[in-house]
C-alpha cells in the first residue's frame, strides 16, 4: 500500500491553490476553497483506515493521524465560516477581489505547509514546512495593509524567522548527534531511524538541540516569553486566519516540540525535556491569565488565552505519565475546537458592531441571542467547566499532578483560576448588561461554530474508545 | 594534510567571528552592508573549503548561492533602499559599542564552553565549526537586539544565518534538503522584508521600527 | 387507679401554678410598698385587677389585625404549659418528661416571640421601641439561660428537671463554685426575663425607660388580662425553678401518697412567699438602669454562666 | 430499580431543558416545565425514601460515559439517599411554587432551560459514586446556577453577584479537584470504592480536610468563604433562591460529609477543633450579618449563613466523638446536624416562597417599602410566621428539635479526654445559644416589619394575596415543618441507618418510645416531646379562649391606636428595619462590623431635618477578598506593560531566554 493518502492530503491544496490563484469572483472561490478542504478531509480520513508505509520523507503514525484529522476539519469548518465572513469583508471593502484571490491560494499553501509539517517523517522537510507555513500566515496577517495589521505582520515575521532559525540550528545539531550513529546522509534525518537509535546519541549534543528546538518551535507555540508575536498577529488578521492560527498552527509546532521530545525520552542520559516545558508552560500559563485583565480588544483577549491553553499544554507534556500525556493530547483537540469556534463568533460579533474593542459591545444575549449565547457557551468550554470537554482534561491534568507535585498542581489551578476570572469579568460585560454598540442583525453562518461546540459538549461526556485508544497509544508514546 | 585542512577550516570559521565582531562595532549603515558583504564572502570561502575537506560537491553550491546572493545582492539592494529612504545617518546603538563588545565576547566564550564540552567526541573539525557557528548565530542575535535600525536588525538577522550555514555546512553529508531550505528561507526572507520595507515607507516616511511600534495594541 | 392518680397530681399542679401566680406578684408589691412605708394594696388585689380586666370590653387599634387578636392567647397557652412543667411540689409527674429545662426556655421564648410581634403589629413607635428593646435583651439573656442550663445539666448529668430536683436532693451534689456562679447568673437572667427593676420596671409608664409595657401599650380589656397574667406566671416559673434547683427541699417524691404530697405543697407556698418577699426586698434597695447598661449587665450574666460550665468541663467528666 | 428511576429522572430533567428552549416562547411553557419538574422531583424524591426506608445493600449503577477507563459510577447508599430525598422534597415543592410564580417571569427564556438542568445537576452530585462524575456535576451545577443569577441581567448588582459567585464556586471546585487529587492518588484511582480502600497519610489527610473545608465551605457558605453567597441568593428568582438557599448549600454539606465522614477513613481528633470554630464563628456572624439587613431576600440568604454554621457544629461534634471512637454519641451529633439539613431544607425553601409572593404582590424586596401585608396577604403571612417560628428554633416546630439535639451533643462532650475540646466545646455552645436567640430576633423583625405595622409604601398597600400554586407549595411545607416539629422520631429513626454507615452507631430507636418522645440517650437524662408540648398549648390557649369568652366578656370595640396619647398617623413614624435592629447593632455592630453612627442635627433655627447616617463595614470582605483584588489588579498592571515593548526589546526577551538556557545547559554538564 503505497501513500496515496498522504500524498492526496498535500497534493490537492497545492492544485487548489493554483487554481485559486488565478480564478475571479468571491463566490466560486470560496466554494472552490470550501470544497477543496473538504476533499483534503475525506483523503484524511482514509489514512484512518489504510495507513501507508512509512517513507523517508512521509509518515503516517498515532500521534500525527490524530493531528492530520483534527487540522484537516478545522480547516474544513473555517473554509466555511471564512466563506460567509470574507462576503461581508468584500461587502464592507476592506478587501479587494484581487486580495480575495491572493488570500484564498495563501489559505490553500497554508493548509498544505502544515499537512507536510504533520506528515513529514524527515526533519529538515518538517522545518521546511513550518516556515513555509509561518511565512504564508505572515502575508495573510498583513493583508489588511493597515498600521496595525502591518507592524504586527512585521513583528510576526521578525521574531517568527527569528525562531525559525533557532530551530533549523537545532535541527542541524541533531544531525550532529546522530551522525556519528548513524553514518553520514539521508538516515540521519529520518525520525523512524532517530527515534530507534536515539538510545546511543551523545546525550550532551541533544540537550544543546532541544535548548535550540524548544526556543524556535516554542515561538511558534507562543510559550512566554516567546509569545510576543501572537497576540498582535491574531487581533490584526481575518478572523479565519485568527481560527486557523490558534486552532491550527500552535499545534504544528507543538507537535514539532513533541517529535523532538519523544527522541530525548528515548535517551537515558539526556535531559528530561520535562522540566523545561513545565516551567515555560507555567510562565506562560499565569503570565497569559494576568494579562487577560487588561484588555480590551475581544480577539486579542482570546490570543492571550490561547497562550494560557498552550501553557497547559505544555505542562501536561512536561509532567508525561499515561494521566497528563491523554490530558494534554485531549486538552489540544479541545482547545483546537473551541477557540476557533470562538474565533468564529468573535468573527461576527465584531462585524456587526463594526468594532473589535469590548467597550461597544453588551448585552449580546439580548440583540443577537445565537451569537451571544454562542460566545458564552464557548468561553464557559475554555474556561474548563462541565460538561464541556476541557473539564475532563484539566480533572485528569490537576489531579494525576497534585499526587506528584503538590506545588506545582498549586500553581496550575492558580494560573487557571486567574484566567477564568478575566474571562468571566469581560464575558458578563459583552454578553450581559445593558445592550451596547450597533445591533444590525448579523448574516452568519452558525453550522461552524456549533459543530464545533457540539463535539466539545460530547467529548465532556462520552469520548468513543477508538479515540481513547489511539490517545492512550500515543501517550505511551509520549512517555 | 589532515592539519593543514583543519587549520585553515579553523582559520576560515575564526575570521567569520571576527568579522562579526567588526559588524557590531559599525555604527555606520553603509559600513554595516559593506562589512555584512564581506561576512558573506568570508562564509562562501569556508563554505567552500568545506566543500574542498570533505569533498561534497554540492557544497560548492552552497557557496555559489552565499557568494551571489549575500556577498553581492543584498548588501547592493539594500544600499540602494537606504540611499532610496536617504538614512545614511548615525544609527545609534541602544547599547554602546564598548558593552557590546564585552557581551560578544561573553557569548563566544559560552557557545565555546557548551560546544567543546559537548562534542567531545565528534571529529574536531565539526566540532569547532560547530563552536564559532554557534558563536556567531548568537553575534547575530545580539546585533538584531542592539540595533534601532529595521535595515541593521534585517543585517543581523542575515549574518545569523550565516552562521547556520556554516553550521550545516560543517556538519559532514548533511542531505541537499538542508541547503536548499537555508538558501530558500534566505529568499523568501529577504523579499518578504523588502516587501515590508516598501510598504512601511508608503505609509511610513522612516523603516525604524520605532514608528512602526508607535501603533501598538490596545492603545486604541 | 394509679394513672388517674398521677392524672389528677399533674392537673392539681397546672392549676396550682394558675392560682399561686397572682399571689406571688402580690407577695412583692405588698413587699415593696411596706419597705416604702406605705401600706400596700391587699394580697388579693391582683386578682381582682385580672378579673375586672377580664370582664371589660376590648378596645381594639383600627388596624390591628388578626395575629393581635390571636398572640395574647398563644403567649398565655406557652407560659402556662411552660410554668406547669417546672416541678412545684413534687417531681416525676405525669407528663414532667415531655418538656426538660431546655425546652422549657424555649417555650418561654416562643411567648416571648408572640410578645414581641405583638408589639409591632399596630404600628407605634412605642411599640417598636418595647419589641426592639425585648429582643435585644432577649438575645443575650437566653444564652446566659442556656449556660445555666449546662452547668446544671453537667451537675446533675441530665437536663430533666425532675431527675435535678432529685440529685440536688442527694448526698451527692457537695457545695460547688460552679453553683453559686449559676444561681448569681440565674437571679439575674430571672430579673432581666421578668422585666424587673433594675432592667425594667413593671410599674412605669416612663415612655423612654419601658420595654415590657411599652409593647403591651395597645392592649386593653381580656388581651391585656392574659398578658399580665402570663407575666405573673412567668415570674412564678423563674421563682419555683430557683427553689427546685437551689432549695429542694420538701418536693415530693414521684408516686407519693397524698400526705407527703400536701407536705409538698405547703413547702412551695412557703418558697413562693418567701421568694416573692426577697423579691420585693431586693427591688426596694436597688435603681434602674439604663437601658443600654443592660447587655453589659446581662453580658456579665453569661460570662458567669460560662465560666461555672468551663469550670465543669474542666474539673468533672460525666 | 430505585437506581434506574433516579437516573432516568436525572436524564428526563436534562431532557426537559432543549425542551425548554423550544416552547420557551409559548404560553403553555410556564406550568409544563415546572409541571414536569414538579412531578419527576417528587418521584425521585420517593424513590429515595424507599431506598432509606429499605436499608440493606446500596443500588450501584455504571454508565460508559465521564472519564472513558472508569466510566460514570452511580450509587445510593443512606446518605446519598437521605440527601436525594431533601434535593427532590425541595426541588418538588419550588417546581410547583414556580408554576404560579413562573408566569411573572419577563424573560422566561433566561430561567426556563437552565431550571430543570439545575435540578438535574444537584441530583448528580448525590448520585455520584467517582471522582469526576462527581465534581463535573458539582460544577455544573454552579454553572446552571450562575445562568440562573444571571437572568435578570440587567440590574448591575446581578452582574457583579454573578461574577463573584462564579469565580468562588469554580475556586471550590478548584480546591475539591486538588482534594480528590491527593484521595485518587498519582495514577488516579477515581472510584470512590477505591479511594475508600486507599488510606492517606496523615499530613495528606489534613491537607484533605483543609481543601475539603475550603471547596464544600465556598459553597454551603462558611464564613469567610460566604461573600457570594447573600449577593448570588437574592440576585435568582425566587423560587431559585429557595432552591439555591434551601437545597444547594445542602449539596455542599453533602459533599464534606460524603469526604471527610465517608472517604476520609478515621478522623484526628484536632480536625473537630477546625471544623466547630469554623462552625460556631459562621453560626453567629451570619445570623448578625442578617439582622442588619433590611432587604427580605438578602437577609433570608445571610441567615442561611447562620444554619450552615449550626450544621457544621452538629458535624463538628461528631467528628470529634468519632475521632475518639464514641460512637453513640458521634450518632446523636450526626443525626441532629442532618436533621438540621433536613428543617432548613424545608423552613428557608418556604420563607424564599414567602418572600417571592411578597415580591410579586408589591415588586419590592425591601422591607423599608413593606409593612402591613398581614392584612392583604393573610393566607402567605400565616405560613411566612410558621416558617419563621421554626427557623427561630422555638418549640413545637422543627427548628427546634435539631437544635436541641444539638445541644444535647454537646452536653455529652464533657466524655472526651481532649483538652482542647474540653474548653473549645462550651464556648460553641454559648456561640449557639447566642445565634439562636438572635435568630429569633431577626424573624420578629422580617416578619414584624414586612407583614405587620402599617404599608410604608403605596405599592405595599396594593399588595394583593398570591397565586394557589404558590399558597399550595408554601401551606405543604408549612406543615412539614409542624409535622417534623410534633412527630420528630420518624426523621430520626430515618437517618438511623446515615449514622450507622458514617459512625458506626445509631442513636436508639425513637419509634417505640412511649407517648411518642424523642429520648437521645436515656430518659432520665433528657427527652422532648413536641407532640404533647403542641397538644398542651393547643389545649391551654383553646381552654382560655373558651373560658373567657363564655364567663368573662368577648365585646370588642374598634378605635384609634392609643400610643401613649399621641398616635402620628404617618406610617414613617413606625418602627423601621434598621431602628428595629439598632439595639442590637449597639451591642454587637459596633465591634463585628466597625459600625458608626453620624448624627446630623441641625441648629433650632435651621428648617433642614435632621440625619442619622449608619456605616457597616463589612471585614471579612475588607480583610480577604479587597486586597487580593488589589494585587490582582496591579500585577496586571504592571506585567500589561509587556505589551507595549518595541521588537527589540521581545528579541532581547528571546535572546536573554536562549542565553539563559545555554547557561543552564553549561553549568548542568
Amino acid at each position: 500500500m503505497t501513500a496515496h493518502g498522504a500524498i492526496a492530503i498535500l497534493a490537492i491544496p497545492l492544485l487548489a491553490a493554483a487554481l485559486l490563484a488565478v480564478l475571479p469572483g468571491y463566490r466560486m472561490t470560496a466554494r472552490l476553497n470550501m470544497l477543496a478542504t473538504l476533499l483534503t478531509l475525506l483523503a484524511a480520513l482514509s489514512l484512518l483506515f489504510v495507513r501507508p508505509e512509512p517513507g523517508p520523507y512521509l509518515l503516517v503514525d498515532d500521534l500525527n493521524i490524530v493531528f492530520i484529522v483534527l487540522t484537516t476539519f478545522v480547516a474544513f469548518t473555517t473554509s466555511v465560516f471564512s466563506a460567509s465572513y470574507i462576503g461581508h469583508e468584500i461587502e464592507s471593502g476592506r478587501l479587494t477581489p484581487s486580495f480575495l484571490r491572493f488570500y484564498h491560494a495563501m489559505y490553500q499553501v497554508l493548509m498544505f505547509a502544515m499537512n507536510l509539517a504533520l506528515v513529514a517523517n524527515n526533519i529538515g522537510l518538517m522545518w521546511v514546512a513550518i516556515e513555509l507555513a509561518t511565512l504564508t500566515t505572515v502575508l495573510m496577517v498583513g493583508i489588511y495593509r493597515t498600521h496595525e495589521a502591518l507592524e504586527a505582520a512585521w513583528k510576526y515575521f521578525i521574531l517568527g524567522s527569528v525562531g525559525i532559525a533557532l530551530a533549523l540550528f537545532g535541527t542541524i545539531l541533531i544531525y550532529m548527534a546522530a551522525l556519528p550513529v548513524i553514518g553520514e546522509g539521508l538516515d540521519a534525518m529520518v525520525w523512524t531511524v532517530l527515534v530507534t537509535r536515539a538510545a546511543s546519541f551523545d546525550p550532551a549534543l541533544l540537550n544543546v538541540a532541544f535548548v535550540f528546538l524548544l526556543l524556535g518551535y516554542g515561538t511558534k507555540v507562543g510559550l512566554a516569553p516567546l509569545h510576543a508575536w501572537l497576540p498582535d498577529a491574531h487581533a490584526e488578521g481575518p478572523t479565519p486566519i485568527s481560527a486557523v492560527l490558534s486552532g491550527l498552527l500552535l499545534n504544528v509546532a507543538l507537535y514539532a516540540l513533541l517529535r523532538f521530545k519523544i527522541l530525548l525520552a528515548v535517551n537515558p542520559d539526556a535531559v528530561a525535556p520535562g522540566p523545561l516545558l513545565v516551567t515555560m508552560g507555567l510562565i506562560s500559563l499565569i503570565f497569559a491569565s494576568f494579562m487577560l485583565y487588561r484588555r480590551r480588544d475581544i480577539k486579542r483577549m482570546f490570543a492571550y488565552s490561547s497562550i494560557e491553553h498552550m501553557g497547559i499544554i505544555a505542562f501536561a507534556f512536561g509532567m508525561g505519565g499515561p494521566l497528563a500525556n491523554f490530558a494534554g493530547l485531549l486538552h489540544m483537540t479541545m482547545h483546537s475546537l473551541t477557540k476557533s469556534a470562538i474565533f468564529f463568533a468573535a468573527g461576527h460579533i465584531s462585524q456587526v458592531k463594526g468594532t473589535q474593542r469590548m467597550a461597544d459591545m453588551g448585552g449580546l444575549t439580548e440583540t443577537h441571542p445565537v451569537l451571544g449565547w454562542g460566545l458564552v457557551l464557548g468561553v464557559v468550554a475554555i474556561a474548563g467547566l462541565p460538561p464541556l470537554g476541557i473539564f475532563m482534561s484539566e480533572f485528569l491534568l490537576v489531579t494525576s499532578t497534585f499526587a506528584r507535585q503538590p506545588l506545582l498542581a498549586v500553581l496550575l489551578v492558580f494560573g487557571i483560576l486567574l484566567g477564568f476570572g478575566a474571562l468571566l469579568l469581560r464575558l458578563n460585560a459583552v454578553a450581559f448588561g445593558e445592550p451596547r454598540g450597533a445591533s444590525a442583525d448579523a448574516k452568519a453562518s452558525y453550522v461552524p461554530m456549533f459543530t464545533h461546540l457540539a463535539l466539545v459538549f460530547m467529548a465532556g461526556i462520552y469520548l468513543p474508545p477508538p479515540l481513547v485508544a489511539w490517545f492512550q497509544n500515543v501517550a505511551k508514546l509520549l512517555g | 594534510m589532515r592539519g593543514l585542512t583543519f587549520d585553515i577550516a579553523h582559520m576560515l570559521a575564526g575570521l567569520l567571528v571576527l568579522v562579526s565582531f567588526i559588524q557590531l562595532y559599525q555604527d555606520r549603515l553603509t559600513a554595516l552592508l559593506n562589512v555584512f558583504a564581506l561576512h558573506a564572502l568570508v562564509l562562501a570561502m569556508s563554505v567552500a573549503w568545506q566543500a574542498h575537506a570533505q569533498g561534497a560537491t554540492h557544497l560548492y553550491l552552497t557557496a555559489g548561492i552565499a557568494l551571489t546572493f549575500k556577498a553581492i545582492v543584498i548588501p547592493i539592494v539594500l544600499h540602494r533602499i537606504i540611499v532610496r529612504l536617504g538614512i545614511h545617518r548615525e544609527i545609534e546603538n541602544v547599547v554602546s559599542v564598548g558593552p557590546t563588545m564585552l557581551l560578544g565576547m561573553g557569548l563566544v566564550a559560552l557557545s565555546m564552553v557548551v560546544m567543546l564540552r559537548v562534542t567531545a567526541d565528534a571529529d574536531p573539525l565539526a566540532r569547532e565549526d560547530l563552536a564559532f557557528a554557534l558563536s556567531v548565530v548568537l553575534l547575530g542575535l545580539l546585533m538584531m537586539v542592539t540595533r534601532r535600525n529595521a535595515v541593521s536588525q534585517v543585517v543581523g538577522f542575515m549574518s545569523l544565518e550565516n552562521g547556520l550555514v556554516l553550521a550545516a555546512t560543517g556538519a559532514k553529508g548533511m542531505p541537499l534538503v538542508v541547503e536548499i531550505s537555508v538558501a530558500f528561507s534566505i529568499l523568501i526572507a529577504f523579499i518578504v522584508i523588502g516587501i515590508f520595507l516598501f510598504r512601511i515607507r508608503e505609509r511610513f516616511d522612516t523603516v525604524d521600527v520605532q514608528a512602526l511600534d508607535r501603533f501598538r495594541g490596545d492603545r486604541r | 387507679m394509679a394513672v388517674i392518680l398521677d392524672l389528677a397530681v399533674q392537673g392539681a399542679q397546672m392549676l396550682l401554678v394558675l392560682l399561686l401566680a397572682p399571689l406571688l406578684t402580690g407577695v412583692a408589691r405588698k413587699v415593696k410598698a411596706h419597705m416604702l412605708r406605705r401600706q400596700g394594696p391587699p394580697l388579693l388585689q391582683t386578682y381582682r385587677d385580672l378579673v375586672r380586666l377580664l370582664r371589660k370590653d376590648v378596645v381594639l387599634a383600627d388596624n390591628a389585625s388578626w395575629l393581635f387578636r390571636v398572640l395574647p392567647y398563644a403567649i398565655f397557652a406557652a407560659t402556662w404549659v411552660a410554668a406547669s412543667l417546672v416541678p412545684t411540689f413534687a417531681t416525676g409527674l405525669m407528663f414532667s418528661w415531655s418538656a426538660d429545662l431546655i425546652a422549657i426556655i424555649a417555650l418561654l421564648g416562643t411567648a416571648r416571640f408572640a410578645l414581641a410581634l405583638a408589639g409591632l403589629d399596630v404600628g407605634t413607635s412605642f411599640g417598636g421601641i418595647g419589641s426592639s428593646r425585648e429582643v435585644m435583651i432577649a438575645s443575650l439573656a437566653e444564652p446566659a439561660m442556656l449556660m445555666i442550663v449546662f452547668t446544671l445539666a453537667l451537675i446533675a448529668g441530665s437536663t430533666q428537671l425532675s431527675t435535678v430536683a432529685e440529685f440536688m436532693q442527694s448526698p451527692a451534689v457537695g457545695l460547688r463554685v460552679s453553683l453559686g456562679l449559676a444561681l448569681v447568673a440565674l437571679i439575674m437572667v430571672a430579673l432581666a426575663e421578668n422585666a424587673r427593676i433594675p432592667v425594667d420596671n413593671p410599674a412605669t409608664h416612663l415612655e423612654l425607660t419601658m420595654v415590657h409595657e411599652a409593647m403591651v401599650l395597645e392592649y386593653s380589656g381580656r388581651h391585656l388580662a392574659l398578658i399580665e397574667f402570663s407575666a405573673a406566671l412567668k415570674l412564678l416559673l423563674y421563682v419555683s425553678l430557683i427553689a427546685c434547683v437551689f432549695a429542694p427541699w420538701g418536693l415530693a417524691p414521684p408516686g407519693a401518697s397524698l400526705p407527703s404530697l400536701t407536705l409538698g405543697i405547703a413547702f412551695y407556698v412557703g418558697k413562693l412567699i418567701v421568694g416573692g418577699a426577697l423579691l420585693g426586698l431586693f427591688e426596694s434597695l436597688i435603681a434602674k438602669m439604663r437601658v443600654f447598661r443592660v447587655p453589659q449587665f446581662l453580658g456579665a450574666a453569661l460570662m458567669l454562666g460560662l465560666l461555672a460550665t468551663l469550670l465543669l468541663f474542666v474539673s468533672r467528666s460525666l | 430499580m430505585a437506581m434506574i428511576v433516579a437516573l432516568s429522572c436525572v436524564a428526563l430533567l436534562l431532557a426537559l431543558a432543549p425542551l425548554a428552549i423550544a416552547i420557551g416562547r409559548t404560553r403553555a411553557a410556564v406550568p409544563l416545565i415546572y409541571g414536569a419538574c414538579a412531578v419527576i422531583s417528587l418521584i425521585s424524591c420517593l424513590a429515595a425514601v424507599a431506598v432509606l426506608l429499605a436499608g440493606g445493600a446500596a443500588p450501584t449503577m455504571t454508565l460508559p460515559l465521564g472519564v472513558p477507563w472508569i466510566g460514570a459510577h452511580f450509587r445510593i447508599d443512606a446518605l446519598a439517599a437521605f440527601f436525594l430525598a431533601v434535593v427532590a422534597l425541595g426541588a418538588a415543592a419550588a417546581s410547583l411554587f414556580a408554576i404560579g410564580y413562573g408566569r411573572h417571569e419577563h424573560a422566561p427564556l433566561r430561567v426556563l432551560p437552565f431550571y430543570p438542568a439545575f435540578l438535574a445537576g444537584m441530583n448528580l452530585v448525590v448520585l455520584a459514586d467517582d471522582a469526576f462524575t462527581f465534581l463535573a456535576a458539582w460544577e455544573f451545577m454552579s454553572l446552571t446556577s450562575w445562568a440562573l443569577v444571571m437572568a435578570h441581567h440587567r440590574e448591575r448588582d446581578n452582574i457583579h453577584a454573578g461574577y463573584v459567585y462564579l469565580v468562588m464556586a469554580s475556586a471550590g471546585t478548584l480546591s475539591l479537584l486538588l482534594a480528590f487529587g491527593l484521595l485518587a492518588g498519582p495514577d488516579g484511582g477515581y472510584v470512590f470504592a477505591d479511594i475508600r480502600a486507599a488510606h492517606p497519610s496523615a499530613a495528606f489527610s489534613a491537607l484533605i480536610l483543609g481543601l475539603a473545608l475550603v471547596g464544600a465551605g465556598s459553597k454551603a457558605g462558611l464564613v469567610p468563604l460566604h461573600v457570594w453567597l447573600p449577593l448570588a441568593h437574592p440576585a435568582a428568582p425566587s423560587h431559585v433562591s429557595a432552591l439555591m438557599s434551601g437545597v444547594m448549600t445542602k449539596v455542599a454539606v453533602y459533599g464534606f460529609v460524603r469526604i471527610v465522614f465517608d472517604l476520609l477513613g478515621p478522623p484526628d481528633w484536632w480536625w473537630s477543633m477546625v471544623v466547630l470554630g469554623i462552625g460556631g464563628i459562621t453560626s453567629v456572624m451570619g445570623v448578625l450579618y442578617a439582622l442588619m439587613q433590611h432587604d427580605l431576600k438578602r437577609l433570608l440568604a445571610y441567615h442561611t449563613v447562620e444554619n450552615i454554621g449550626i450544621i457544621f457544629i452538629g458535624l463538628g461534634l461528631a467528628l470529634a466523638f468519632k475521632a475518639h471512637d464514641m460512637a453513640l454519641p458521634a450518632a446523636l451529633a450526626l443525626t441532629a446536624g442532618l436533621l438540621h439539613v433536613f428543617n432548613h431544607s424545608v423552613f428557608k425553601s418556604l420563607l424564599f416562597f414567602g418572600a417571592g409572593a411578597v415580591l410579586t404582590a408589591t415588586g419590592e424586596r425591601d422591607m423599608e417599602r413593606l409593612g402591613g401585608l398581614i392584612h392583604r396577604m393573610p393566607q402567605t403571612a400565616f405560613v411566612f410566621l410558621v416558617g419563621c417560628v421554626a427557623i427561630s428554633a422555638l418549640p413545637p416546630l422543627n427548628g427546634f428539635v435539631s437544635e436541641w439535639l444539638t445541644f444535647q451533643a454537646i452536653l455529652l462532650s464533657p466524655q472526651l479526654p481532649s483538652w482542647g475540646l474540653k474548653f473549645l466545646v462550651p464556648a460553641i455552645g454559648a456561640l449557639l445559644a447566642l445565634s439562636a436567640a438572635l435568630a429569633a430576633a431577626c424573624f420578629v423583625k422580617a416578619f414584624g416589619v414586612t407583614f405587620l405595622g402599617r404599608p410604608r409604601t403605596p405599592a405595599a398597600e396594593r399588595g394583593r394575596e398570591t397565586d394557589p400554586y404558590s399558597l399550595a407549595a408554601m401551606f405543604f411545607f408549612a406543615a412539614l415543618c409542624l409535622v417534623a416539629g410534633t412527630l420528630p422520631f420518624i426523621f430520626i429513626d430515618a437517618l438511623a441507618p446515615v449514622a450507622q454507615s458514617l459512625v458506626g452507631a445509631r442513636m436508639p430507636a425513637q419509634s417505640g418510645v412511649q407517648w411518642l418522645s424523642v429520648i437521645p440517650v436515656a430518659e432520665s437524662r433528657s427527652s422532648y416531646n413536641g407532640l404533647l408540648v403542641f397538644l398542651f398549648m393547643a389545649v391551654a390557649g383553646a381552654l382560655a379562649a373558651f373560658a373567657i369568652h363564655r364567663l368573662a366578656s368577648d365585646r370588642l370595640r374598634r378605635a384609634p391606636p392609643w400610643d401613649c396619647g399621641y398616635p402620628d398617623p404617618s406610617p414613617t413614624t413606625q418602627y423601621s428595619a434598621d431602628s428595629f435592629a439598632q439595639p442590637i447593632r449597639r451591642v454587637f455592630g459596633s465591634v463585628v462590623f466597625r459600625a458608626r453612627e453620624h448624627v446630623d442635627m441641625p441648629a433650632p433655627h435651621d428648617p433642614r431635618p435632621a440625619r442619622l447616617q449608619v456605616e457597616l463595614r463589612d471585614l471579612v470582605w475588607d480583610l480577604f477578598y479587597v486586597p487580593v483584588a488589589r494585587a490582582v489588579g496591579f500585577a496586571a498592571d504592571r506585567l500589561n506593560h509587556l505589551q507595549f515593548l518595541t521588537i527589540r526589546q521581545f528579541l532581547s526577551l528571546v535572546f536573554s531566554a536562549l542565553v539563559i538556557l545555554l547557561l543552564v545547559i553549561a553549568i548542568w554538564q
